[in-house]
């Protein structure tokens, strides 16, 4: 049993819209799974609240990125025309903090969207090309017009022939076993 | 970026016995042992062109197409030839992918062999010289860099330079380096060594020995070196029968006959216009040339200083006042409190009226318009007997002369204001009727060797003497008229061609010499360097005809000042005098005379009728009578009134302008600022035609047009053929300086011809940049140059008026002040710089779209209410404008707008308050030009420096980085100066003391207009300038905190002329 | 708004002109717009199209090129017009840049569907023109391989670059502009380049566009982080692309120079950026909505829209030239005064004028139904609108130098062959990449255009 | 569908995405060092000299005094390398028949200049003046390194402008007694920190303002 567990990843069922999907997943969360994971093809709205997705990391660390994009850009800027070769330009004071603005404003906006994306991308796990789910033939449809929802063998509670019996009830086209090889 | 060359490359120029040595410098474009041994294995005839030619060096095809040529690069062009185009395609895909990093290849040091005693690396010394120009010589020092001659300054001992100097004498360190010279001695084209000329002479020699010397002429300039002329004397003294003729082009005879008229005899004037309180000035351009006009210049604007130096006041503090009647403005015309423009025939109507109004007899004839004037002129000569002073114009007739000495001897003003001596020039003659003797005989078959000493009759001689066919080989009869002629001179030029032998000529830094100033004094020319060719001096030339040619020039002088000056110690003698430049005690001694001729006795003068007009020939202002045809720093010099450059122009004032229908188009392509189309003529005078560019002058007098001698060159060299128009071509010996003719000899030809014009527009649109008023304004209120603009307040500034550097603190705080009073733009300045800065030519495609490099320009303005700014439609507030100068250097604006938006920082502050430019970390945006108020940063758009003709790695000012293509460069105050003296002055832990910085604007001035120094020290002459009242800065209003202040220009004008 | 014109926004607009054309389902918005990069073939008028522009981005290379040779002599800069054609363009590419962004971000925030169809091109756009724009600030300078001196970087001489200066914030402004816009585009892609990887038939295609997509599936988790970065960028895509123009009107407002140094540079070049980036959208949309047969998904109500837009920004622009005219005679500034009145007097008046009908003009037909919806004009209107929007560049940048201060120091500029052919190299590139772009990549993004179909569904019902 | 790609790609991916930001992190760093490096500074490296000529020996071994050869170095911005008279004045008499000195030799009689291989160079557009170091006093060692102990010259600093700044911001760390200037073994001492400053305002140094000035060196 374990060791052919070890095999499969898990089982996977196929809806046409959106609807059917977040019903399906609702099911299969008051069922007890936890280890489900849903595919569609573009964001659908209330798939998170079902799957009971928490709070993403993602703009705490845009927010870190963005403050020391900023502070870092007003700290190089002032150290550079003050403190390694303080020179007299125009008359200027050495801090002419006023013209130091734009490029600290920059910064920040670099500093915040570079660590959203990559935030996001590590986050997601992603570059990731090989994936299980990607055994499954008809998950193709998964970027166009199909809706998956998978439950992973991950789950303690899972077992291969009630999950997919599971998917069945609530309506799934193609349950089909996505296997780990 | 590869700028300047390193001392070591010039510690190669060793004393320069072998010119070869001069030019081994790293990769030179030909080898001269080469081309010598060339030279030598040639023989059979072949037409001889340049040295380079004869190398058969294969790069020198590509250098006479290259597209840099040396002194004009004319970079520019849209049609690329395809295989150059893409072998440079190639070429700088791999240069913007390496350049930047990668390091600098191998350099070595070449150490003397033998140091000369004295010389120390890296230290300029400084030897006194002088420059032999027409009746007078400029006294110099001659800064030398391990003996290259780099500078040239004012001698400060010598009375006609009294440390001044002009744009020729700034100028001709180019031409000692000019690399057209001619560089050898040639016979019917093929190269001769000097033996074998000597040979030549020397066979002569014999043969006039037999005759006498019959047949034997020599020409030349008007010659001032008592050693020259001894030597000539000498020759005609072994043979009574030769002749020696003169002709001097662009100098009348005006003068000489006009003191012969009214003295008897050859005299010479000197005048002390510091002594005058009235001047007034017939058609005289006594500031801006003529002999000793630096000395006038100076001692003329020792009057109109004001309260600057009380020390330098002279008679009271009256500003003296100037009357200048004239035909076309001149720099003196500029500087005048008034100005009356007269046909140049109706100069002597009004000289003689003048003449009847102080009771000298004579007609009272005047022409129209100048009653008003002549009488407030008149009224106040009088009022100041013994201290006023009537100047001649150099171009006027005899008549005109007679009459002012009659009128100066009147006026009491002989001893005070002007003082006569026996003639400066070794021998003075008719010029022109000198000239006409030798063609007769020419003619004549009387001539049977002609030696032709420096000038060049071919090109300048009046065209009804047909010189060419005098001495040319004539193709019909197969025969010349002279048997043997021989040309010396600098360059191989129109009559080089048309004469069997031609010497090069050394230059006058290469040979030893003499020559007497404007009042006598005899200076020493003393050379700088061993001749960089083959060359020789006149006087070398001359001795080969005599007995004892071996004879050095150095013996000759030295002979010479011993028998002139029997002193007990003659070695202490010589070295002083060599310290000095002058010859101790040589000025002549005033004579006197009195003029003893009656003005009415003077024939009728006929003036030519208001509907004919009137052509005068003038010498150019930046190339003279063409000599310096080939000196790209005066073509590209703004010429001081018409700002043209690189051209001459036909001048015509407004008025005449609208008869003639001739125009202006202010081309849509440069505009304003480079290049004018304006509109061809052709002028047929005196049965000869040239085709010209005609110039609306305002200012000119109307129905006058003026004919600018010295362009129009055949045969001048890379930089000079070909530009402009030869207006000796309508020049007849009987109407040399004036020719009238009616109004259909001009003739617009329809076509358009760009002229390349520095500054087009003329008036200040109101603002605040060139303060000037009246003396009576500045009596009112001395503030008067403040009245319109203040800086505001620094509260105003967003940084709360913070204060982080204290200038006034600091031991330095370096500031110019020039006074607008004193300049009347003579140039001397914008040479002196270019010469000092290492400052490119641009050539006049360039200048044409606004690209010439000058650090200080010398801006013009007119006080005239034309709508439009533009000379070409007539507005009779054009007929006379007020004329003003002003000279813009950087200004050193201490919030330098320049510096805040160099993204890169290579503009900044120093701690001295110099606006630094550090070219070296310069990317080249042209934002700080984009921001400069005052447009005095200048942009190395292409590569505009020569980086290939050895002889200008010679020329080069090894104090100061030569600019490469890209980077941005201005004035910094001479800061290489500012360092050197800094140094020399640390050394000795002492301050730097007022006047030991001398900037190159500064030094070269010759009325003392511009003063840099230390401001925070009270007692310097620039911290009493800014003290002044009239002292204001440009545009004040925009807060830019200029250390270059201006002191606002005060005329002194005439009541009496003012009202109505 | 002209009488007899419906309401801005209301169903009954939306019957009338839907933001996507009926009847479309999640597999046939994929099939269409997938289509066109993977099975459609490949036309002839596209490589005739290509091959030209691909000509024209060879002369721009060789213009550099010669540049790089010769100097920044070639063009017709001198002293006292030190910048010519050069930042000129630089300025009128970067302008065009802003649509994208806006569109993508700013109308992203506030939730308009109708941008979903073009954001994607329009971003295209965006990068394209930036990467136009930034060739021009590096080679208008001297000594372009010394341009490394304007990074912060620590050199051997101790030196940095000088903070005060525009430029700088230029380089800065810019070089984040173009990053984040491309971590917009590339982001917004990812779902798309997975379509294309489960549709594309050759394996080289399939590798390819794997690798791009990164393994994306589609994964809810993702979605949900996926989500609020996409959110993020858009909410800081919007004060940078007003930052950009902004300081890039730094560039003048903070010099002296009479006709630069203007406070109403930042709102009204802001402006200006988006009437042009807008025209520019649009001379891009009605081709590419004509050739690929798109009019259900870049449908009229999209090009009524922008059309709006640019009426809009162009009014703010007008108001900014008039203020600009108002203030330098309200404020006595004798040079700005003088500036005004050689506008409209001077020898380049008539650039003024042109200027003037382009931009201020022209565009009051778009006050009509009748020309909004009429596909030609609106392409000759944007056509036009980007002429104008160059003048004005060229009249501020250039025409304010020819008179600035010193009179004696006044010029005059005239163009020369070169800053043509670099303009229009420019212009050559820029259209080669959106050739590229459209061949290779989905024009529209397919993934939004799913959502649009869930929410025209939920409409529906 | 089948996999694309194999399941090791995952590692392959993330690596390389990794591998691109850290090399191009590498190559800037490996840029700045080579700038600083001896290849590009000419640092320590030795030259080859067309006759080799030991500073070692005259100076260290037979103690011969700078200025007897470099003589501009008190007066001129150039130190000054020797004409070969100078040379000449000993070796006409001592190793007057040494093979390895026939180049001296030679250049004497023919009067053609020796061309030495340049070792310490600045830049062209740097204006370096010797005499104000000297005068003010800045040892020849404190720049040119032990020549008394060098054979064969090499430069013993990087020359860098940073390495000028470094001095030109604090000069007390360089200033000697007057008498030590051309001491090659000068070793600053202990209390060079208070000596300096006192030397530094008897001799007037200026302040690091006009020292750090650009036209201080440019011009």
């Amino acid at each position: 049993m374990m060791r052919h567990r070890s095999h499969i990843y898990g089982v996977m069922g196929e809806f046409s819209t959106p609807e059917e999907l977040i019903h399906a997943v609702e099911k299969v969360r008051e069922a007890g799974y936890r280890r489900v994971n849903a595919y569609s093809p573009f964001p659908v709205e209330g798939l998170s609240e079902a799957l009971g997705l928490k709070r993403n990391m993602v703009p705490l660390i845009t927010l870190l990125g963005g403050l020391s994009g900023g502070v870092g850009g007003f700290a190089l800027q002032y150290w550079c025309a003050a403190i390694t070769y303080p020179m007299n330009i125009a008359g200027r004071p050495l801090n002419s903090w006023p013209a130091f603005i734009p490029v600290t404003f920059e910064l920040t906006i670099l500093g915040a969207a570079l660590s959203a994306v990559f935030g996001m991308l590590a986050l997601n796990k992603l570059p990731q090309p090989h994936h299980p789910v990607f055994n499954v033939p008809r998950f193709t449809h998964a970027s166009s017009d199909r809706f998956f929802v998978c439950i992973e063998a991950r789950d303690p509670k899972f077992h291969l022939a009630e999950a997919a019996r599971l998917l069945e009830q609530v309506h799934a086209h193609h349950v089909t076993e996505v296997s780990d090889d | 970026m590869r700028e300047n060359e390193h001392h070591e490359h010039k510690a190669n120029q060793h004393d320069h016995h072998d010119p070869a040595e001069d030019l081994s410098l790293p990769e030179r474009p030909l080898d001269l042992a080469e081309v010598r041994a060339n030279l030598q294995s040639k023989s059979g005839k072949q037409y001889w062109r340049t040295l380079e030619e004869l190398s058969e060096d294969p790069n020198f095809t590509e250098m006479l197409h290259r597209e840099f040529p040396r002194q004009a690069p004319s970079e520019w062009d849209e049609s690329v030839d395809r295989r150059d185009f893409l072998k440079l395609m190639a070429a700088s895909l791999a240069f913007a992918g390496l350049s930047g990093c990668g390091r600098t290849p191998e350099q070595h040091i070449v150490p003397y062999v033998k140091q000369p005693d004295g010389l120390v690396l890296g230290k300029p010394q400084y030897y006194a010289t002088a420059m032999p120009f027409g009746a007078d010589a400029i006294g110099l020092l001659v800064e030398s860099h391990e003996g290259r001659p780099t500078k040239i300054e004012g001698n400060p001992d010598h009375p006609s330079s009294l440390g001044a100097t002009n744009v020729f004498a700034q100028a001709s360190i180019l031409n000692l380096y000019d690399p057209d010279r001619a560089q050898t001695a040639t016979q019917y084209g093929e190269i001769r060594t000097w033996s074998q000329f000597l040979d030549a002479a020397q066979s002569l020699a014999a043969a006039f020995k037999a005759t006498q010397g019959e047949g034997f002429r020599i020409l030349t300039g008007t010659i001032t070196s008592p050693t020259l002329a001894a030597q000539i004397q000498s020759l005609l003294t072994v043979y009574p029968l030769a002749k020696w003729h003169q002709w001097e082009p662009a100098v009348s005879d005006g003068a000489r006959e006009g003191a012969k008229l009214a003295f008897g005899n050859y005299v010479n004037t000197v005048y002390r216009p510091e002594n005058a309180e009235v001047i007034l000035s017939l058609d005289s351009d006594f500031l801006g040339s003529g002999p000793g006009h630096i000395r006038y210049a100076r001692e003329f604007s020792h009057r109109r200083k004001l309260d600057q130096f009380a020390e330098d006041r002279r008679i009271g503090d009256e500003m003296n006042r100037l009357y200048v009647v004239e035909p076309t403005p001149s720099v003196t015309g500029a500087s005048a409190d008034h100005r009356l423009p007269l046909r140049a025939s109706e100069i002597q109507l009004f000289a003689r009226a003048l003449a009847s109004k102080l009771g000298l007899g004579g007609s009272p004839a005047l022409p129209p318009n100048a009653e008003k004037f002549l009488n407030a002129v008149a009224k106040n000569l009088q009022r100041f007997p013994r201290n006023s002073l009537v100047i001649a114009g150099e171009h006027q007739p005899a008549e005109v002369h007679a009459l002012v000495h009659a009128i100066n001897a009147a006026l009491g003003n002989v001893g005070t204001t002007l003082y006569y001596t026996g003639p400066v020039e070794a021998h003075p003659v008719n010029h022109i009727e000198s000239l006409r003797q030798l063609c007769a005989d020419i003619e004549a078959n009387k001539v049977d060797t002609l030696l032709i000493l420096g000038v060049n009759p071919v090109y300048t001689a009046p065209h009804d003497f047909d010189f060419a066919s005098k001495i040319g080989f004539n193709e019909k009869t197969k025969s010349k008229k002279v048997r043997t002629t021989i040309h010396v001179s600098s360059h191989f030029d129109e009559t080089s061609e048309l004469c069997d032998w031609h010497v090069a000529e050394s230059h006058y830094l290469e040979t030893w010499g003499d020559a007497r100033c404007f009042d006598g004094t005899v200076s020493v020319v003393q050379p700088l360097i061993a001749p960089l060719y083959h060359t020789h001096s006149h006087r070398e030339v001359l001795a080969a005809f005599s007995d004892q040619p071996g004879v050095t020039d150095y013996d000759a002088l030295r002979d010479r000042l011993k028998a002139a000056n029997p002193s007990a110690d003659f070695e202490k003698f010589w070295r002083k005098t060599l310290h000095d430049g002058v010859v101790a005690g040589s000025p002549f001694a005033p004579i006197n005379v009195s003029p003893k001729f009656d003005p009415a006795s003077l024939p009728a003068v006929k003036v030519g009728s208001p509907n004919e007009i009137e052509f005068i020939f003038r010498p150019d202002p930046c190339v003279y009578d063409g000599r310096f045809a080939n000196n790209g720093w005066l073509q590209e010099l703004p010429k001081p009134v018409t700002k043209l450059t690189w051209d001459n122009a036909a001048l015509v004032s407004p008025k005449t302008a609208e008869q003639l229908d001739l125009a202006h188009n202010v081309a849509w392509r440069g505009g304003e600022h480079g290049k004018i189309y304006s509109n061809v003529v052709d002028i047929s005078l005196s049965n000869s035609k040239v085709t010209a560019a005609a110039w609306i002058l305002p200012g000119q007098a109307d129905g006058v047009v003026v004919l600018p001698l010295g362009y129009g060159r055949k045969r001048a060299g890379y930089t000079g053929t070909n530009k402009g128009f030869n207006a000796y071509v309508v020049r007849t010996s009987d109407a040399l300086w004036a020719a009238t003719a009616s109004s259909n000899a001009v003739k617009r030809t329809g076509e358009d011809y760009p002229l390349a014009c520095t500054q087009y527009h003329f008036n200040m649109e109101g603002r605040q940049i060139l303060a000037t008023g009246t003396l009576e304004e500045y009596r009112k209120n001395p503030n008067f140059a403040n009245k319109h603009a203040e800086a505001p307040p620094p509260e105003l500034s967003l940084y709360k008026g913070e204060k982080e550097y204290p200038y006034e603190k600091m031991q330095n705080r370096w500031a110019m002040a020039i006074d607008l009073n004193s300049c009347n733009g003579c140039n001397a300045c914008v040479i002196a710089c270019q010469s000092e800065n290492n400052i490119a030519v641009v050539g006049k495609d360039q200048v044409m779209r606004g690209r010439e490099m000058h650090w200080i320009r010398i801006d013009r303005y007119y006080k005239a209410e034309s709508p439009t700014n533009d000379p070409s439609t007539y507005n009779e507030s054009l007929d006379n404008p007020e004329t003003f100068f002003q000279p813009v250097p950087c200004q050193q604006c201490e919030n330098a707008p320049c510096e805040q938006v160099c993204p890169v920082g290579a503009t900044v502050h120093s701690a001295e308050g110099l606006n630094d430019m550090t070219y070296n970390r310069c990317v080249g945006t042209r934002y700080c030009s984009n921001n400069c108020p005052y447009k005095v940063r200048r942009f190395n758009f292409l590569r505009f420096q020569d980086w290939e003709t050895p002889q200008f790695k010679l020329l080069r000012n090894p104090e100061v980085t030569v600019r490469s293509r890209g980077v941005m460069e201005k004035c910094t105050y001479c800061v290489q100066r500012i360092s050197n003296a800094r140094i020399e002055a640390e050394k000795l832990n002492q301050p730097i003391a007022d006047g030991a910085i001398v900037t190159a604007c500064e030094q070269a001035c010759p009325t003392q207009a511009i003063v840099f120094g230390n401001a925070n020290d009270k007692n310097s002459r620039v911290a009493k300038l800014r003290e002044q009242q009239r002292n204001y800065s440009i545009l004040a209003e925009l807060n830019a905190r200029p250390r270059t202040t201006y002191l606002a220009a005060v005329r002194n004008p005439n009541p009496e002329l003012e009202k109505t | 708004m002209s009488a007899g014109q419906p309401p801005l926004d209301s169903p009954e607009i939306r019957r009338l002109t839907p933001v996507l054309g009926p009847g479309y389902t999640y597999g046939s918005v994929t099939d269409k717009i997938s289509a066109i990069v993977l099975t459609r073939p490949t036309s002839l008028g596209w490589f005739i199209g290509f091959a030209i522009a691909f000509s024209l981005t060879g002369m721009l290379t060789i213009a550099i090129g010669w540049l790089i040779i010769k100097g920044v002599g070639i063009w017709g800069i001198n002293i006292p017009i030190g910048w010519g054609f050069a930042i000129v363009n630089f300025v009128w590419w970067i302008g065009i840049g802003h649509a994208g962004t806006l569109i993508s971000a700013i109308l992203f925030l506030l939730n308009q569907k109708w941008r979903t169809s073009i954001n994607r091109f329009a971003e295209a756009m965006t990068l394209f023109a930036v990467a136009c724009a930034g060739i021009f600030p590096l080679i208008h300078t001297g000594r372009p391989w010394m341009a490394f001196y304007m990074a912060p970087y620590p050199s051997t001489m101790g030196l940095w670059p000088q903070f005060r200066s525009p430029l700088i914030w230029d380089v800065f402004a810019v070089s984040t502009y173009g990053t984040v816009s491309l971590m917009f585009w590339f982001v917004g892609l990812i779902p798309d380049l997975a379509t294309l990887r489960d549709r594309s038939i050759q394996k080289p295609a399939k590798i390819i566009y794997g690798m791009l997509s990164m393994g994306w599936r589609g994964s809810a988790r993702h979605w949900h982080r996926y989500q609020s970065a996409y959110l993020l960028l858009a909410g800081l895509a919007t004060p940078l692309v007003l930052s950009v123009h902004t300081v890039v009107s730094f560039d003048f407002a903070i010099a002296i120079v009479p006709g630069w140094h203007t406070t109403i540079f930042p709102p009204y070049f802001v402006a200006g950026a988006i009437y042009s980036g807008f025209a520019m959208v649009l001379t891009i949309a009605i081709p590419l909505r004509k050739v690929y047969g798109l009019e259900d998904f870049i449908t009229m109500r999209h090009l009524d829209n922008m059309a709006k837009v640019m009426l809009a920004t162009g009014l703010i622009v007008a108001y900014g030239y008039f203020f600009e005219f108002f203030m330098s005679l309200y404020s006595g500034d004798k040079f700005d005064m003088f500036l005004v009145q050689q506008r409209l007097h001077g020898p380049y008046a008539p650039f003024y004028y042109a200027l003037i009908l382009c931009n201020i003009l022209t565009p009051q037909l778009l006050w009509f139904y009748k020309m909004r919806h009429n596909v030609a004009v609106l392409f000759i209107m944007a056509i036009v609108v980007n002429i104008g929007m160059w003048l004005e560049r060229f009249v501020i940048v250039v025409i304010s130098l020819t008179r600035d201060f010193v009179p004696s120091a006044w010029g005059r500029y005239s163009p020369t062959f070169w800053d043509w052919a670099t303009f229009i190299g420019t212009m050559g590139m820029f259209v080669m990449l959106i050739f590229l772009f459209v061949r290779v990549l989905p024009a529209i993004s397919i993934a939004e255009m799913r959502e649009l179909v869930a929410e025209t569904a939920e409409e529906k019902e | 569908m089948a996999q694309i790609f194999h399941r090791s790609t995952n590692f392959i991916a993330r690596f390389s995405v990794f591998s691109a930001f850290f090399l191009a992190g590498l190559g800037v760093i490996v840029v700045l060092a080579v700038a600083r490096s001896p290849y590009m500074t000419r640092q320590n490296v030795v030259r080859e000299q067309p006759v080799q000529f030991s500073h070692k020996h005259h100076v260290g071994d037979d103690g011969i005094d700078c200025r007897y050869c470099h003589a501009g170095v008190e007066t001129s911005a150039v130190a000054g390398v020797p004409p070969t008279k100078t040379c000449m004045n000993c070796h006409s008499i001592l190793f007057n028949n040494a093979e390895y000195l026939e180049p001296i030799r030679e250049s004497y009689r023919t009067d053609k200049s020796i061309e030495w291989n340049k070792v310490h160079r600045l830049a062209d557009f740097v204006y370096f003046n010797h005499s104000i170091h000297v005068n003010k006093g800045v040892g020849c060692s404190s720049c040119h390194g032990q020549i008394n102990q060098m054979p064969l010259v090499f430069q013993a600093n990087t020359l860098l402008m940073q390495w000028c700044l470094d001095c030109h911001r604090n000069p007390e760390q360089a200033l000697r007694p007057k008498d030590q200037v051309f001491n090659m073994d000068w070793t600053p001492p202990a209390d060079q920190a208070q000596i300096g400053k006192k030397l530094a305002a008897e001799r007037n140094i200026r302040t690091t303002a006009e020292l750090t000035s650009c036209s201080t060196c440019h011009r």
